[in-house]
């Protein structure tokens, strides 16, 4: 694929007042730098398992969130470290899930950026199978339609999960029952290493959304404005009752699709001009310094204030201790609070306990 | 009080829990105008509306995913699958997102999955279904399998209330074959606790759902024309599994047949005779046996569906076997 | 839904001779008159299982499937009587499946017109699970094209049908790998007892064919001539490389789901005004003895025939016996090829044999 | 000959196959340009072409069900999942669709399903997964999970050529670490056939996958720090079950450990549990006891993940349970 040429910033969507221009400036620079931080500390060896980017994305994640209030729920994926941290999840909280701390929010349990908090800041906890979080969405929305609270649900899926069944039948279910949904698809041109031609035949992906008798609209993934203004106009249609929205962002992976990925698939020159041409932040801040005039200073002071940010969160993370083995066996179940631990573990017994479960059965003694 | 049918018991269950908590709703396939393959949900349309018994799409997997984002949000989903068989179309979201939400993410999920199972019915192979042991090896999840009207009334209740996901087959066999008086009033059975369906003293058999009746018609032949003296547990709840009520009559038989009606090789019996191994191998007196279908999709014509699955003569055999042991 | 007005016949598609009009005929009057008679063995219990009728539908599938030449693969549903027929399946066969002879194509494993041949006749067996045979036939028609064998596939779904995974992955793998796919949605207004409407928010879902990148084209089912011409041109267009197409064909399921529905929950007076106003034989009758100047008699001929053939069916399928017991274990794997018969069928083993497995084991000799 | 990777045994016997039969092809995820997550089909696509090699969306029933209509065609599909976790999106379309297909229409469906399984890689609970224990009541599938690289490459051949479903599962934590010189020229190992890795007298271990090493590593330190001999049975394939070298080591030794990498409730060693007391019930001086991960979804985090997993610690305490029993 091709990057699209360098467009003109589009004119502020109507009730974005300046703080708020500069707040979205903020969640983009603070996602890109944590991310910056993640790769240092993933070459230290201090990350367990893989490192997802989302270089070059910011502008579809933040924007996309910015459109929703506090108790309104997003369903992020891998690429939305931006997204979540809108939603209100904080760089120490990300940093303890990379490394695998015993206080992360997922006490270890799970990886990346697969966390959530339905309680308070409304993201849900993604799983690794691609799809299964919109019809999971399709429930949480269609709870709101059944209560009738004035609350809306945006799920983020790339252009490689809209092949799945779960996506359809998830947007399916959504669009019949007229849940207060807003499908997000980030079309940044691969799925892992398969391009959105070898995906879908469909020259767009916006064109699926008629199919589910719903709107399908295609927009700049990496003009942040248009994100936000798009995004708002069908959350306002979800929270008047106008149902689901399906809104195709065009956006480019400029990483691989983890960090090991080292992109031998992608044709020579490509990620090096969406760097040059179209990179979401140079974007935006060209936007900020000249449509809306902007001092360069301003920016710079947020850059420092995300650095400052980042290195304290590192600071607290690291400090972080790792997992109490016996947790592993907690809450599975609300009842029973605990599993039992294998008798094998409760130490060797002598022949004269023969034949019964060992004394030690259900408690931890070795 | 008069006698209703197991099938009758579930909606009796269904409609008092919908009565009691208004955040209790059913999702399904033709379960609201048509009440249901089956007519489990009959009535409960015009009872409740339809913000509460809700016709889904063709889409297992996606309005089990619903039911369990409606869950997170402080709903009880009830969803019914219209034959139980089309449960492996939502394995995939029972399996990685419903059962480890709890775990891997504090998400509470209470919700139940149930519909008809089960075959002797000229069902054929997709239509006849005992999906249990493919969710055994699953933590998060519960699986409750009854075989009388009062157990599936309580069941189905607890489970209803339960704050983790409850699969909840019925077989279809029982829905209007077996009918008893429920007992008056607010009536729970707890998930977990097996039931003894006839005492005995010479050999245990260990079964669950239609094949609990098999057993106790084979024990009642087997009483009367071999003075052996069966006695016949219903597990009712696979997960979690009631190790003491297994290893109370395995010590007081020493001689345990398990029954059931999916395949032999990877049905539940399996982790059965695993547990009776762990807990009491020194009572055992004889090899633990088991009577279950034998390893064959399940043909449809009548003489092929007689053969493959278990019948009460084959248990009269095999419990002598044990008996003669 | 309301019935469609009654249309004026179409011209007679290129290619078509005369004989072939009344091939359509016959074949449409078969499908019927061999579902009356099935319906006559059901009252008399001598179906085992449920009855499916296609009553109303019988353009749908005799015209679609007449498209196809004999080694083009057909991949049919419970509605597809017809189209099997067409295919090479006799009333014989159709008979002893329901009635669970010994001697039906599937041994009395399978239901209804669960069954198939793809050695000469070439139609797939289709299972229960709806959508699942849409991916099936993706892989038979890539197989074609793998091969660059000159032949195609068709695959039909309901409209309820459409909303599964599996009809979305499947349609989708389809049309990115350009298999030489034509995928028939009988929209017959209902899914079991769900109208359309509950199925999905667009109004055609001929509009999901653009979502795949493949042509959504929607036509009248029940009249049999355009039905094989729509269908005839994606078959062409598949044929040539073209890839997928989705037609739409608009037809009404006049009967319950199965016998044992009372259609309840269908308005007053629908079906009455479909069986009056838009009867696919009705309508063909009316346009072979107007347009194309059949005489009545030659109908009636066909008619006669059709009922001898009915007739001397159901004798010879009513002789057919039982399955032999046994046969239940055979054929699971290529090898092994007889699964173990239980030890306790092979008899009561006393004491003196315990512990190892009964003699009678792998034969059966109760 | 010089050693070759567990992996790289894998991508041998694939290509082998390849060249040997045109009809063998490759469908999945990323294996063309990409080679693979794990690279096993790295270079094949160049050497065999994008007929041969084909990148699917995602879409793991649509590809299955797809590899199934090929080989109803004559055709042999290898699937790849990306990692098996993502095999439950296909369960309906193997277990309902694939599984039956001889059986209830003589389609023939001679196709492998293939994927890194596993855990002890900190991949969290979505990318560690066994899901063996799902397909053992499915007949009409097969299941093969090799230890070795010789038996890797010798039974993904056989899979491939195999006239009916093989599920072949390649555990990830093998890929890279293990390596052996492969026997010369054609290798075929046949499915349904376990073997002894280690021969010993006083207590068998029945194993498959990861396991058999860390039961081999316990083995050696049992005989070096304990004097107790130890015969370790790989079974390979768990669909058959190779039942003769399960009796011919329970009658050798007469105390049985079973180890694996699956949740204890409802994983394997239930199955193979049933077997024994079904088949040489008389020759157990012991209780047949399992070692296996604990009930729980697979955390990520290292010291949460080695403490769910079986360890040789584990492996070791449980055999000398079963010698001083
Ligand atoms: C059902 C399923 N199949 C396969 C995978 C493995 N996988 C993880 S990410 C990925 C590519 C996703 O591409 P896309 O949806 O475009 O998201 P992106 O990474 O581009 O943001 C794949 C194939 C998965 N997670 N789930
Ligand atoms: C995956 C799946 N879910 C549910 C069913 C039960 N079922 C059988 S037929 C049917 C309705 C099918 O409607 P449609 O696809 O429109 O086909 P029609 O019967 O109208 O021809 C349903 C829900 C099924 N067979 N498969
Ligand atoms: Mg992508
Ligand atoms: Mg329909």
């Amino acid at each position: 694929m091709t990057a699209t040429s360098l467009p003109t910033p589009a004119a502020p969507p109507a009730g974005l007042s300046r703080e708020q221009l500069l707040e979205l400036y903020y969640w983009m620079r603070l996602t890109r730098t944590l991310e910056e931080r993640l790769v240092a500390l993933y070459r230290q060896t201090k990350v367990v398992g893989g490192l997802f980017r989302s270089l070059g994305q910011e502008a579809c994640a933040v924007g996309s969130a910015f459109a929703l209030r506090r108790e309104d729920v997003l369903s992020p994926l891998i690429r939305n470290l931006g997204s979540m941290l809108v939603k209100g999840a904080t760089p120490v909280e990300v940093l303890r899930q990379y490394m695998a701390k015993g206080d992360s929010p997922t006490r270890g349990r799970e990886l990346n950026i697969h966390f959530g908090d339905v309680t308070e800041r409304n993201f849900v906890g993604q799983i690794s199978h691609l799809g299964d979080m919109v019809p999971v969405m399709a429930g949480v929305t269609l709870s709101f339609k059944l209560r009738q609270e004035p609350r809306v649900g945006l799920v983020y899926v790339g252009d490689g999960a809209t092949s799945t069944g779960a996506f359809h039948e998830g947007v399916n279910l959504a669009a019949v029952q007229r849940c207060p949904l807003v499908v997000v698809v980030e079309n940044n041109g691969y799925a892992y290493s398969t391009p959105t031609a070898k995906q879908c035949a469909a020259e767009r992906l916006a064109d699926k959304g008629p199919g589910y008798g719903v709107p399908g609209i295609r927009g700049d993934g990496n003009d942040v404005l248009e994100v936000y203004r798009l995004t708002q106009e069908a959350v306002d249609r979800a929270r008047q009752g106008g149902g689901v929205t399906l809104l195709e962002f065009m956006t480019y992976r400029r990483k691989g699709h983890a960090e090991h990925d080292n992109q031998s698939y992608v044709p020579a020159g490509e990620t090096e001009r969406w760097a040059a041409e179209n990179d979401p932040l140079d974007r935006y801040v060209r936007a900020l310094t000249g449509t809306y005039g902007f001092a360069a200073d301003e920016l710079a002071a947020i850059d420092a204030r995300v650095r400052e940010e980042v290195d304290a969160a590192t600071d607290v993370a690291e400090r972080s201790g790792t997992p109490e083995p016996l947790d592993a066996l907690s809450g599975v179940y609300a009842e029973p609070a605990m599993m039992p631990v294998q008798w094998y573990r409760a130490g060797v017994r002598s022949a004269v306990e023969v034949n019964e479960r060992a004394q030690g059965w259900g408690t931890y003694d070795v | 009080m008069s006698e209703v049918t197991f099938l009758e018991a579930i909606r009796q269950g269904i409609s008092e829990e919908m009565e009691r908590d208004s955040d209790v709703f059913l999702l399904g396939e033709d379960i609201g105008a048509y009440g249901g393959a089956f007519k489990v949900t009959e009535g409960l349309l015009e009872r409740f509306g339809e913000r509460r018994v809700i016709d889904t799409p063709i889409s297992e997997a996606g309005f089990v995913g619903a039911a369990a984002g409606a869950a997170h949000m402080g709903m009880r989903p009830v969803v019914e699958m219209q034959f139980i068989d089309f449960i492996s179309c939502a394995y995939d979201m029972l399996t990685n997102y419903v059962a480890t939400a709890r775990y891997r993410a504090f998400l509470p999920c209470p919700m139940v999955v149930r519909g008809p199972s089960g075959g002797y019915v000229r069902g054929g192979p997709f239509h006849s279904q005992n999906p249990e042991a493919a969710f055994l090896h699953t933590p998060g999840l519960k699986i409750v399998y009854p075989s009388t009207p009062a157990d599936a009334k309580g069941l189905i209740k607890s489970a209803i209330r339960d704050e983790d996901c409850v699969l909840f087959f019925e077989h279809k066999y029982l829905y209007r074959r077996i009918k008893e008086t429920l007992p008056a009033g607010e009536h729970l059975v707890p998930i977990g606790q097996a039931r003894v369906a006839r005492a005995g003293t010479d050999v245990s058999i260990i079964t669950y759902a239609a094949t609990v009746w098999k057993a106790l018609e084979a024990a009642e032949q087997l009483q009367q024309e071999h003075g052996i003296s069966v006695e016949v547990l219903d597990l009712r709840s696979l997960l979690p599994m009631d190790d003491a009520a297994i290893v109370a009559t395995v010590k007081k038989t020493n001689r345990v047949l398990i029954v059931h009606e999916d395949t032999v090789t990877g049905g539940i019996a399996g982790e059965i005779t695993a547990r009776i191994n762990d807990l009491c191998f020194e009572w055992l007196d004889a090899p633990v046996k088991r009577v279950a279908a034998h390893d064959v999709p399940l043909p449809y014509a009548p003489a092929l569906e007689d053969f493959v699955l278990p019948q009460t003569s084959d248990i009269v055999k095999a419990v002598r076997w044990l008996a003669d042991y």
